[in-house]
């Protein structure tokens, strides 16, 4: 059994130590987890999405249970950009990890503002702009429905700061391809995908909707087939990096997103039901590398033979 | 410090066609638990049902005085406790615990008077246990639909609790809620003896006590049940509106800053239910 | 108990004996249950989408199972419409099925031949467009991913029949109601919907597709909370007649649907599972119509009480 | 026609780590079965995993000769085969049978080889009962791993079936795969005597088997083992390429004209595995 294996990817000029990265929304700000798991080991921290101010998020209930997913309007309740530096990054730096934080604004202006305002800061590896959050009106996924809303944002960020960018994809458009070239034309280092499906949920009896916000975001194993689809897509359209996620919760998962074109993924929902979850698919992913004798990880992206589909025999 | 158990089933009494009480393997867990903490177990293997439940942890088992396990009070309301209610000895369910804030013990001078409804028992019986070790005079006022749900009354008084009861219909006990002999009970009491309220049960009802206990100027601490996603603070689902000193209402995280709040706190009206 | 529960709905100048009606590709050509359950008990059958010609479809695998649902690239074989007309329809016809015919066109034209065909027939309920199958590279999901697209197929078709006419609308869009619209403009009577997501999975220790055809399109339970919230949006947008689908598998999912907005629902594969969830449906709406005093069933559609919600006293 | 019951597990006996026999309660079921029929058994009552899952009914269970149910012979590959390995007494299982089109026994005076490769062992002894009723000899070619995954042979043997057992590791029986024996046999074999081949196995072995079968023009019988969605005919997930004559090679439904299929018809190079 080889000893040296090499679980590293790169996204660009960021190395994560592993491609397993907590998800944004489903790690809180890390510190809450850091008695729990030794936060340096994940490949690396998406922070909760951040706004220059405080936000309450929505009222209860925020999230309900679907076959084999969640939804959830949360409505991005948190503590806002300049308290997340001051109260959270000191701790996540002393931690060493890997900190993408995901920010979010209602304007062009507030991403700019936002990455200005993180650039400054030590500890800050990545800016995961958060344009598909499918559970507020304003701003977020207005960009990330238009491809020009995209661009806008995306050389927005890219003119202000040196950090990696990362757009985070919404899959409730028609071609998610387009606005990964979107993207990448905008100068973009990565994309991730996929944020949640805008969906809900009713109670029958009462005939009223089971979330506050009448609707939420899917996620969860349910969603995964869908997004490995939506990376395979992306994968073809550009040259980036792509950060695939979508109801990863084993190791199998983890590979069916990297060969389909992820460098890296995402683990969000899984978070929730197994707080572990990552040494779980780390131990998956160990164990696949020596029975097919891989000895880095990395080779295995985009790696998906459609050879012999290619070539059907029989006209279809 | 939470720790996840693969715990073994060792025991599943059922008590009726709706409770019962799971005894599961699980020293590391055990060991650590305080009163009115709770534990996330995940009911299946399948992603449907996806996400753990909380519960109270009911009781701490223990082999020759070392913590062996924990139970937990189990009401079949849907998918998850219902699987929790046909789950064979022998099975293994995966619980991260303990979570959460545990009860504070009142002062020393103070009595502690419990009050729960239905399922709300839960959280109930290591408090009882710790209040008797520390020489603490309890009472539980204890309502049910009807005498057949009332359950462990003698465990109660075997830890020297005295117990009030209630049942909807008058099988057993006061008929009517909990409320009635609550209330009563309250006026007759003197003002200068100290005492503390501890509550969990159905949201009408602790929003009820909460108002008499604040009627009554005594202090009142709610075990609150929301919904909950992760129990680690990572998910933000578990909020409860908050008043306190110096600014707006707010949304804190129950599973993290709860499920036991003081009950001043709560903003009643945004509750749901 | 009420004795007189009227499950009847209509669908314009269609009227169906309760709102349960098969979704194609999932009930075969009918024919294939005729033993096992009585056809004219069911609401109605949308049998298996047919193009003027047979058709061979994919090489196996075709289905592969995903959590809480399935992926499909059967490719639509079939026996095409002049067989189904000659072997078929006139056992649908004997059975007294309320038959509508799916019909799939890798052209304008041959949408347009095929409703002319069918408008001929007798025994044919409606016609339902399929232009939202994932499955083929030609025709189908081209009309249906563009509004005028949508537009030209459902004008054309309008122009050569009187039966009614019900485009199946495609999930895989940003914005579904807007092709509801373009349905509704262009003379539709009603609209379905959702078809499949397109998704795909991989085996990851082959690295091949699990399907033949690469990707395939998702159903099930899994779709069931995203397909709720375009119907819910559908409702909103046109005043057409909505037929709710996706994952529906017990009677609860069917009022979910209705209370968004659905007038009928479709049932795919829960079928699969249990050919005979739609009794088990019908018993459960029987329930419920008890339970809450509900007489007529067709008023339950569209009664989502949304005002708690729209009036949140906290600002979010 | 098919039935759907809510079959009680009466026993499930497991023959080793993967193997095990589950005996289901279903008479009405058994009652209709025929050699080589399948039942579609959903493994759990969530919706992962979501579809039933095909099996060959393995015996016809009876209760003072009248049928009482039917077993299967369980491989546990996945996660549906995996819930019936674990699944225990008392719990039901939804089972829609008998389903599909079952083996055509041979002329009278033709002899029977049924050739098994592992867990295809299944529908031969239902077979084997037939064949036995009604005198036609019969031989049984059986392949495992090892001895350990050789199960049934003795109750073979009390019908009167001649056994030819072999391991890939030579435990017991011939060392190898069981086409070995098989095609010595058929060399051996005089042609006026007439003989038919019933096989069920690896898609490899039964293609392997086809064609002994074919360059020794013997006619012969595969049961396929395709994924299937419904078992109805209603997904068309399940289909085999087949030649027949007067049209190009074209898909048919497993589940409706087979699972049982003529060796001849089928385009072995479409087959995947
Ligand atoms: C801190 C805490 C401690 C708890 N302790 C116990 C306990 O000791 N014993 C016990 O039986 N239950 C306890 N509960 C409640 C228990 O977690 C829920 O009943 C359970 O999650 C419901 O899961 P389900 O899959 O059966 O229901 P689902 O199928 O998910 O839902 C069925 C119905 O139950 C309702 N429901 C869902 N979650 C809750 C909830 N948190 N509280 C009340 N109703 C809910 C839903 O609204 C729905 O109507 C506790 C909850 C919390 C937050
Ligand atoms: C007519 C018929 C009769 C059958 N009779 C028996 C029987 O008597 N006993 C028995 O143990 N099995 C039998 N099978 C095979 C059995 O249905 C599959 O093993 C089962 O569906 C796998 O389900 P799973 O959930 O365990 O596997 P999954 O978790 O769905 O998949 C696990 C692995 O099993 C493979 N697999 C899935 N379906 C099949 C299949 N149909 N055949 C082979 N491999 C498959 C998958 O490719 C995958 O690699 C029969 C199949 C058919 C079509
Ligand atoms: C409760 C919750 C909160 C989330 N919050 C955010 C967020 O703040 N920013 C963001 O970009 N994505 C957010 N997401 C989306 C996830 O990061 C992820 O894209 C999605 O859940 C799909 O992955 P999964 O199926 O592994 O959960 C949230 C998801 C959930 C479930
Ligand atoms: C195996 C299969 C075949 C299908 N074939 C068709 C088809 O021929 N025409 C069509 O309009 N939809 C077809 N569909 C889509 C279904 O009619 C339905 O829109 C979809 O499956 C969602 O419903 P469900 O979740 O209840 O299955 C097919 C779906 C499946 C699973
Ligand atoms: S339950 Fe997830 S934050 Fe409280
Ligand atoms: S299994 Fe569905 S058509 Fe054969």
């Amino acid at each position: 059994m080889p000893t040296d294996l090499d679980f590293s990817v790169a996204l660009g000029s960021l190395r994560l130590r592993n491609p397993i990265v907590a998800a944004s929304g489903c790690f809180g700000y890390g510190v809450e987890y850091a008695d729990v798991v030794d936060l340096a080991s994940l490949g690396g921290i998406a922070v909760k999405g951040l706004f220059l101010t405080e936000r309450e998020g929505h009222p209860p209930p925020r999230i309900v249970e679907t076959p084999s997913g969640m939804l959830n309007a949360i409505g991005l309740q948190g503590i806002g950009v300049h308290r997340f530096v001051r109260e959270k990054l000191p701790e996540l730096r002393a931690r060493r990890a890997v900190v993408i934080v995901n920010i979010c604004g209602t304007t062009l202006d507030e991403y700019v503002e936002l990455a200005r305002i993180l650039s400054d800061q030590e500890g800050v590896a990545a800016l995961e702009l958060n344009i598909s959050c499918p559970n507020i009106k304003e701003g977020g996924i207005t960009f990330g429905c238009s491809l020009t809303g995209t661009h806008a944002v995306v050389s927005g960020v890219r003119r202000v700061t040196s950090l990696p960018v990362i757009p985070k994809l919404t899959p409730n458009v028609t071609d998610v391809a387009s606005f990964a070239r979107a993207a990448e034309d905008a100068g973009a280092d990565a994309v991730s995908l996929v944020n949640t499906f805008l969906a809900m949920a009713i109670d029958v009896d009462s005939r009223r909707p089971r979330l506050s916000n009448i609707v939420g975001g899917l996620s969860g194993p349910a969603i995964r087939p869908i997004a490995v689809r939506m990376v395979y897509e992306c994968r073809q359209a550009v040259k980036l990096p792509v950060i695939g996620m979508g109801g990863i919760a084993s190791a199998a998962d983890v590979l069916e997103f990297m060969i389909a074109g992820a460098a890296a993924v995402q683990v969000g929902t899984a978070n929730f039901v197994d707080p572990f979850t990552w040494t779980t698919l780390l131990a998956g992913l160990r164990d696949y590398m020596t029975r097919h004798g891989i000895a880095r990880l990395a080779e295995v992206t985009g790696t998906l033979d459609t050879s012999r589909e290619e070539q059907a025999w029989i006209s279809s | 410090m939470p720790v996840d158990i693969d715990a073994a089933v060792m025991a599943n009494t059922r008590l009726s066609d709706d409770y019962n009480v799971l005894a599961l393997a699980a020293p590391a867990l055990a060991a650590g638990a305080r009163p009115g903490q709770f534990v996330m177990i995940k009911p299946s293997r399948s992603t449907d049902p996806l996400l753990r439940r909380p519960f109270s942890i009911f009781q701490v088992l223990r082999d020759a005085g070392v913590a062996s396990g924990f139970s937990i009070l189990n009401k079949r309301v849907g998918t998850g406790t219902g699987l929790l209610y046909d789950v064979e000895p022998g099975a293994r369910l995966a619980c991260l615990g303990p979570l959460g804030r545990p009860f504070e013990p009142p002062d020393t001078s103070s009595e502690a008077w419990m009050v729960a409804g239905g399922v709300g028992l839960a959280p109930f019986l290591t408090l009882a246990e710790a209040l008797a070790a520390r020489g603490t005079k309890t009472t539980l006022f204890y309502g049910a639909r009807r005498e057949s749900e009332l359950y462990f009354v003698d465990e109660f008084e075997r830890l020297g609790v005295t117990t009030v009861l209630t049942t909807e219909d008058g099988s057993r006990g006061i008929r009517g809620l909990v409320t009635g002999p609550l209330d009563t009970a309250l006026r007759h009491r003197r003002d200068p003896e100290p005492l503390s309220l501890y509550v969990c049960g159905p949201t009408p009802m602790m929003r009820a006590v909460a108002r008499l206990a604040d009627a009554h100027r005594r202090p009142c601490t709610v075990s609150l049940e929301q919904v909950m996603g992760c129990g680690l603070g990572g998910c933000y689902s578990c909020v409860v509106l908050t008043r306190d000193p110096g600014r707006p209402p707010h949304f804190v995280r129950s599973c993290l800053e709860g499920p036991v709040f003081d009950a001043g706190r709560i903003v009643w009206d945004a509750l749901a239910h």
